[in-house]
């Protein structure tokens, strides 16, 4: 168990090949058969979804493997960027966001937008301040007052 | 527009604002009658029309309206367009006033005042005194005048008694720098007269500054609630004429009369550093135990701090005092904050508290079996 | 959501059952079976959007701390198990995919097929709890709670760990007594704490944890994975680099509040797939009907969305 | 589940031709009549039974807010103690006493009346009329929202039973996470109210987006359900992020995890960032919809088109998004940075200029107008009176300099007060005595209704102009105890508040008098156009015996008043 663990990365690459080689087999499975319609509402044919799928496997190997090469903060923006291609993919594939009507999208990226708003004020006025913070106030003011007595 | 904000401005207390003693007293009230002005216009202009609205236009049931007209570009421009550009005036005049409040001159004296749940300490940086604000004693004064025991000359010199030794001094014409700091929970400190108001965060510092201007006694309140004590939570600003009179003052208020016993100087650290807002000596309850009769008693401990009992000793006592989470006393909240005593205070204290009755082991911990 | 559609359509369908073209599944203010799917999916795209925000304060408080205290990121960061969370990362795409498969198996009206996909999707659910359940195990064992509680004592370098190590294999084999309190330990909650005595670090062999944790915990060793034989639970490799940065427990409060409100998420969308494979059991899905599937799709996928951004904010960046 | 109430309805069929023209029909039970059983009430999936219990449940709280508004109040008569030695013995637990008091007039009036009431109780009641709709998108959830409230306000039943709250109804941190009253049960309380009042807008938005009829574009609704739309979209969107606030502050409370407490490592001021992103949006959750009403209170009664009906539409849009932008003002002097709060002020100006259009516009309705001065229009010319100063005086507010001096004084009780109450809820009043018919099928006393008002109005002013003039002199707010320069000002506020009372005891009294005797109302009794008076009064199980063609709800040209049976009937269209 704790082998395959160790090698984690390689894990998610096999199974993003074995998605890719899925993804070629129904597709071949799909040509041959057609499938009625729903009355409404979008249905998304299942190769599709297995390359979504293929996509999403190599882009969270691509997130691992990087997480091991220190690159200073730009493993941050890797992390975030490739997270945010995966979720863009969920969102227009899986969730249909792709053919469903456009102000559906316009409320899930809204709330994403409410949410920057949110997070950047914060985070702005957070950082602003940041230098009148004290570190541990209760013990700053023992250790002021009673230099280091205390273990 | 300048011009009528000069005239606006007026520096004297007014109906709607109390005395003007600091430097930020008069822009301040300056953007405030601006501000007042305003809308007093536009409250007059909508009052006005809705009246003679209300009175032309009142119909029987079933009367038609004389026109149906629903839009007029040229009105809405102008009831968008003016309160824009009055809007920008405000913003304005509330941003420069705001940014001199926020800049503090470099030099100048600096106090650190602490707030605690519910008293001040002024900290004076020139000699490190801490003068307390003695807000107990104030309330006592006014409770005082409010049943008739003292008539309001007498406050007066009861107040001016108090303040020889209590709340925050600063000299008139040079730049006052306070270091905010909290010990508990959120407090702010505020003084209308000058015009200054900024919260005390626990964890970490704020800054005001203001040079006063007249000489005086003014309130100082705290403005953010912070509990049962909040509105006994006021102390007084001086302002004395000189930087000799405030320093000669400082001298004075800020030692104890090392002379007297330990047990007297024990009560004055128990009122001036706050103590006497959560622990009475009368055996009543408040926040934290009562003094009396806890030296010798058996102490039980929640688990909160260390769990246990002990004896109250000195050792106890100054431990309490110095790290007041470790061992808290069961059937109180675990809310001291840490007051800054120096080693004198915490003798002093100790000895007050032995003189308020000792027990020999013996008696239980009144709130125990709540 | 879906559940209050659903059911609306259930009791309705004995009234609308009587000839006028409508579909039994049909609400009564409703003009056609399109607006009321378009009207659901409305619906739960707006719930969804209340869950971003809801999980949005979770990163504001992560965002936040870690903006203004790295240092408790890098420490922290060294005890979430990158390796569980990657495989964690492929379980729960795998069901997204499975649950798509579902959705599109009820647009078909294939019933078996619908049931087959939930069971793999539910399944997958569990797979990414049980995983969970490992690694919060493993945290709590080594005292990692969030808060107050946070018990982890500080072992300072990976040197004095290894040593600590062999000596405590050396007595665990010899079946001896607990290791000495040479580990420097410091309490959670430093404010004006005076140091206890130093009690036996969690974990640093079989009988020091049963002292520690009860009987219990021998068995929650095998299972966690743990390669040291003699139980250390600290893998020595994956240990934080130096000294503990004050307030250390915040890093594992955020760590708990995030994985835990998701955990709780993936929980419930379990709770749904039980209830869609109910409904489909019952055949009601089909190319006229299948909203509830749809939305249970929706929420599950946000779920495993809101998951693709935890695992590298927790488990990658430093 | 048994919906005899559906079943009532199944025999009627659905599906009738459009017909505007044709008179009303008023036969046939009412929603009120249908079915009698008090499950049929408890288990409804009626939007307007909903929207009664709603009304019911929170005109309750607003009497029980209000007690304590006026306990306060008498206590704040004098300086010493008036009330609180009744009920305490020692100055610490009277002061104790107090707080309470205030907190809990604070959260109930807030979190149970003022927000649910306009949106989910009049809301409820009016928005799928005016849509000439059957019922809201989701009825079962809006049924749980209902019972969400009711969840919720039991919780604050039970901390008024357990010892009270004193935490202001803010919830500061750190005071918030030490305090040992019950504060555990507020939050979860309030993070109850919360989903409520998510669901209730969810179903709201859904509703107007996928319900109008034929021919009503977003153009052509009525200006109440723009307002329910703005507000709809902040409780969409600020309410999780409460509801993560109060999630996390309990964790600190019980486990300490170290974000709100600085003791653990938490950083106080980030709490009031989560809590105002939230409830900033939550003032105007009050106040918008308000503005709603009074748009068709003030066009119904003057009987003259709306003046600058896009202005007002895009007024209400534009609020709810500024909303989201200027929570920063509540903290000028609570600790945040220099240059948040200089943005912050900014940005805040943005919201006084729709709120000008607005009251302009209305201003402007009037002109010309033919004016029927009944007791919903004084609430409605009211409103725009008090709004006019809760709006001027916020003005004084936002300006950095003046609020670095009233900030946390009595001149923002008074502000606010102005705002969530004169306003807020003086157009919820007047609201309820506009649809009071409709909802009722009584007419209530025209006389009466007008003294009602005028005690109200002066009451209120009499409570709170006192307390412009104290704040601004420098008079803390949240104080049990005052300085005696200030008693004058309490004095009159507190007489001020015990007019006001006498206002709302006397609109008891005579609307629950109209309910056992009151005249029968007419379809239409104030010449409303829009579609909640092309239906009887009440209104029949699924709304509309014929389901109507969108009107113009602003065009009343075409009404003609009839004296006898006091309604307004559409004039054929020749």
């Amino acid at each position: 168990m704790n082998e395959i663990l160790d090698n984690v990365d390689l894990l998610i690459l096999s199974a993003a090949f074995l998605s890719l080689f899925s993804t070629i087999f129904v597709y071949n499975k799909e040509k041959k058969q057609a499938v009625p319609h729903p009355e409404f509402g979008h249905m998304t044919g299942p190769t599709l979804l297995f390359v979504v799928l293929t996509a999403l496997l190599f882009l969270t190997w691509l997130t691992v493997a990087v997480s091991y090469v220190d690159m200073g903060g730009l493993n941050v923006v890797v992390a975030m960027g490739v997270a945010t291609v995966k979720a863009t993919l969920v969102s227009l594939y899986f969730m249909h966001l792709r053919w469903d009507r456009p102000f559906n999208s316009i409320v899930f990226v809204g709330s994403l937008l409410f949410l920057g708003v949110f997070l950047g004020f914060a985070l702005l006025d957070t950082a602003e301040y940041n230098s009148d913070l004290l570190d541990d106030p209760f013990l700053k003011i023992n250790t002021e007052q009673f230099g280091g007595e205390q273990g | 527009m300048n011009l009528l904000v000069t005239i606006l401005a007026q520096t004297e207390p007014t109906y709607w604002l109390p005395e003007a003693v600091s430097n930020f007293a008069g822009p301040v009230d300056r953007d405030f009658y601006f501000v007042y002005w305003v809308s007093i216009f536009f409250l007059v202009l909508i009052s006005a029309l809705l009246v003679i609205f209300m009175w032309k236009f009142r119909t029987p049931p079933g009367a038609h309206a004389q026109s149906q007209r629903d839009h007029h570009l040229l009105l809405e421009i102008t009831w968008t367009g003016i309160p824009i550009i009055l809007s920008f005036m405000m913003f304005w005049y509330g941003y420069r006033g705001y940014v001199d409040m926020m800049t503090p001159p470099n030099d100048g004296i600096s106090i650190v005042a602490e707030a605690q749940k519910w008293a001040w300490n002024f900290s004076y940086a020139s000699n490190g005194a801490t003068i307390p604000g003695m807000s107990e004693d104030l309330n006592l004064i006014r409770d005082q005048v409010r049943s008739g025991e003292l008539s309001a000359e007498q406050a007066v010199a009861a107040e001016g008694k108090i303040l020889e030794k209590a709340g925050l001094h600063v000299p008139m014409g040079i730049p006052i720098n306070i270091t905010l700091m909290a010990a508990d929970v959120l407090h702010a400190l505020y003084i209308p007269a000058f015009r200054v108001k900024k919260d005390c965060v626990p964890g970490r510092t704020g800054k005001i500054w203001f040079i006063a201007d007249e000489p005086g006694i003014y309130d100082l309140y705290c403005a953010e609630y912070c509990g049962q004590g909040h509105s006994w939570m006021h102390s007084k600003v001086v302002v004395h004429e000189t930087v000799e009179e405030y320093e000669k003052w400082l001298e004075v208020a800020g030692s104890y009369d090392e002379s007297l016993p330990f047990e007297e100087n024990g009560e004055i650290v128990w009122k001036r550093r706050g103590c006497i807002s959560c622990h009475s000596v009368d055996g009543s309850e408040k926040v934290g135990p009562s003094w009396k009769g806890l030296f010798g008693s058996n102490r039980s401990f929640t688990a909160t701090g260390t769990p246990g009992e002990l004896v109250a000793n000195e050792a106890y006592i100054e431990e309490s005092i110095r790290f007041p989470m470790n061992k808290i006393t069961e059937g109180y909240p675990p809310q001291m904050p840490v007051v800054k005593l120096t080693e004198k205070e915490i003798l002093w204290v100790t000895e007050y508290i032995k003189s308020l009755g000792q027990n020999s082991g013996g008696a239980e911990n009144p709130r125990k079996e709540n | 959501m879906s559940g209050d559609a659903h059911q609306e359509q259930s009791n309705q369908q004995a009234e609308h059952g009587d000839g006028h073209g409508h579909s039994p599944y049909q609400a009564h203010h409703f003009d056609t079976m399109q607006q009321q799917f378009e009207a659901g999916k409305l619906g739960m795209w707006l719930f969804l959007a209340t869950e971003v925000l809801l999980f949005g304060g979770l990163f504001c408080f992560y965002t936040v701390t870690k903006s203004n205290n790295p240092e408790l990121f890098k420490w922290g960061h060294h005890f979430l198990d990158k390796r569980w969370g990657a495989t964690n990362t492929m379980v729960l795409l795998f069901s997204s995919l499975t649950m798509a498969l579902a959705v599109r198996e009820a647009q078909l009206g294939r019933k078996n097929r619908i049931l087959f996909y939930l069971t793999v999707t539910l399944l997958c659910g569990g797979g990414f709890m049980g995983i969970k359940y490992i690694e919060y195990s493993k945290k709590f064992h080594e005292g990692l709670f969030p808060g107050q509680h946070f018990a982890y004592e500080n072992v300072i370098d990976a040197e004095q760990v290894r040593d600590q190590q062999q000596e405590a294999d050396r007595l665990a084999l010899a079946d001896l007594a607990i290791p000495a309190a040479t580990v420097v330990s410091d309490t959670p909650k430093a404010s004006g704490q005076v140091a206890q005595p130093a009690s036996p670090p969690a974990g640093l062999s079989p009988a020091a944890g049963d002292l520690e944790h009860g009987g219990g915990n021998s068995a929650e060793h095998s299972t966690s994975g743990d390669d040291h034989a003699p139980g250390l639970a600290i893998d020595p490799s994956h240990l934080p680099p130096g000294a503990r940065p004050a307030n250390a427990h915040v890093f594992f409060s955020i760590y708990f509040c995030l994985t835990g409100l998701h955990g709780i998420h993936v929980l419930i969308g379990m709770g749904v797939m039980i209830w869609l494979m109910v409904l489909a059991q019952q055949g009601r899905f089909g190319p006229g009907y299948f909203t509830p599937v749809d939305l249970g799709g929706l929420y599950w996928h946000l779920v495993d969305l809101i998951w693709i951004y935890l695992f590298p904010l927790l488990y990658l960046v430093e | 589940m048994s919906q005899p109430e559906m079943d009532a309805q199944a025999g009627e069929g659905t599906g009738v031709a459009s017909q505007t023209d044709a008179p009303v029909s008023t036969e046939g039970p009412s929603y009120l009549t249908v079915t009698k059983t008090f499950s049929s009430w408890a288990f409804t999936l009626d939007h307007k039974r909903i929207g009664v219990m709603y009304l019911i449940g929170v005109l309750f709280m607003f009497l029980l807010g209000g007690m304590f508004a006026l306990l306060v109040r008498t206590e704040l008569f004098s300086p010493l103690a008036i009330l609180t030695p009744f009920f305490a013995d020692t100055a610490e637990a009277q002061a104790d006493l107090y707080n309470r008091w205030f907190t809990t007039h604070g959260a109930i009036m807030v979190f149970l009346v003022i927000i649910p009431g306009v949106p989910a109780a009049l809301g409820n009641f009016v928005l799928p009329l005016l849509l000439g709709a059957k019922d809201v998108a989701f009825p079962r959830l809006n049924l749980g929202s209902f019972y969400l409230w009711v969840i919720g306000a039991l919780f604050f039943v039970y901390v008024l039973f357990s010892g009270g709250l004193d935490t202001g109804w803010t919830f500061y941190t750190p005071y918030s996470a030490e305090s040992g009253t019950a504060v555990i049960p507020a939050l979860v309380g309030v993070f109850i109210l919360g989903f409520s009042s998510i669901f209730t807008g969810l179903n709201f938005i859904v509703t107007i987006h996928k319900m109008r009829p034929p021919g009503m574009t977003w153009f052509k609704m009525p200006l109440f359900l723009w307002a329910t739309y703005s507000t709809a979209v902040m409780q969409v969107l600020a309410t999780p992020v409460l509801g993560i606030t109060l999630l996390l502050l309990l964790l600190e409370r019980t486990l300490g995890i170290g974000i709100f407490d600085p003791r653990n490592g938490g950083d106080p001021v980030l709490f009031q960032h989560f809590f105002w992103f939230y409830s900033h949006p939550a003032v105007y959750i009050m106040i918008v919809p308000p503005m709603g009403i009074v748009s068709e209170l003030i066009a119904v009664h003057s009987h003259k088109r709306i003046f600058g009906y896009t202005y007002i539409a895009f007024s209400s849009v534009s609020i709810a998004i500024f909303s989201f932008l200027v929570w920063g003002h509540h903290m000028f002097t609570s600790g945040q940075s220099t240059t948040m709060n200089i943005i912050f002020s900014g940005i805040t100006f943005s919201v006084g200029i729709p709120s000008a259009i607005k009251v302009f516009n209305w201003i402007a309705t009037m002109y010309k107008g033919a004016l029927s001065l009944n007791t919903s229009m004084l609430y409605g010319i009211s409103f725009i009176f008090l709004f006019t100063i809760g709006g001027l005086t916020g003005l004084f507010c936002a300006v950095l300099s003046i609020d670095t001096h009233i900030h946390d004084t009595y001149f923002i009780v008074a502000h606010f007060h102005y705002v969530m109450m004169g306003s807020g809820l003086i157009a919820f009043v007047g609201g309820l005595h506009h649809w009071w018919p409709k909802m009722t099928g009584k007419m209530f006393s025209e006389f009466w209704g007008r003294i009602a008002c005028t005690l109200v109005f002066v009451g209120f002013n009499l409570t709170f102009i006192p307390q412009f003039v104290m704040g601004s002199l420098g008079m803390p707010r949240r104080y049990y105890t005052y300085a005696d320069k200030f008693e004058g000002y309490h004095q009159l506020s507190t007489i001020g508040s015990y007019v006001m009372a006498a206002g709302f005891f006397l609109t008891a009294f005579y609307l629950i008098q109209s309910l056992v005797s009151g005249k029968k109302a007419p379809v239409n009794p104030w010449g409303g156009n829009s579609l909640e008076w092309h239906t009887a009064s009440p209104p029949p199980l699924e709304n509309f015996h014929n389901v109507p063609d969108a009107t113009d709800p602003y065009d009343y040209e075409n009404l003609e008043y009839d004296a006898a049976t006091g309604n307004y009937e559409t004039k054929k269209v020749s």
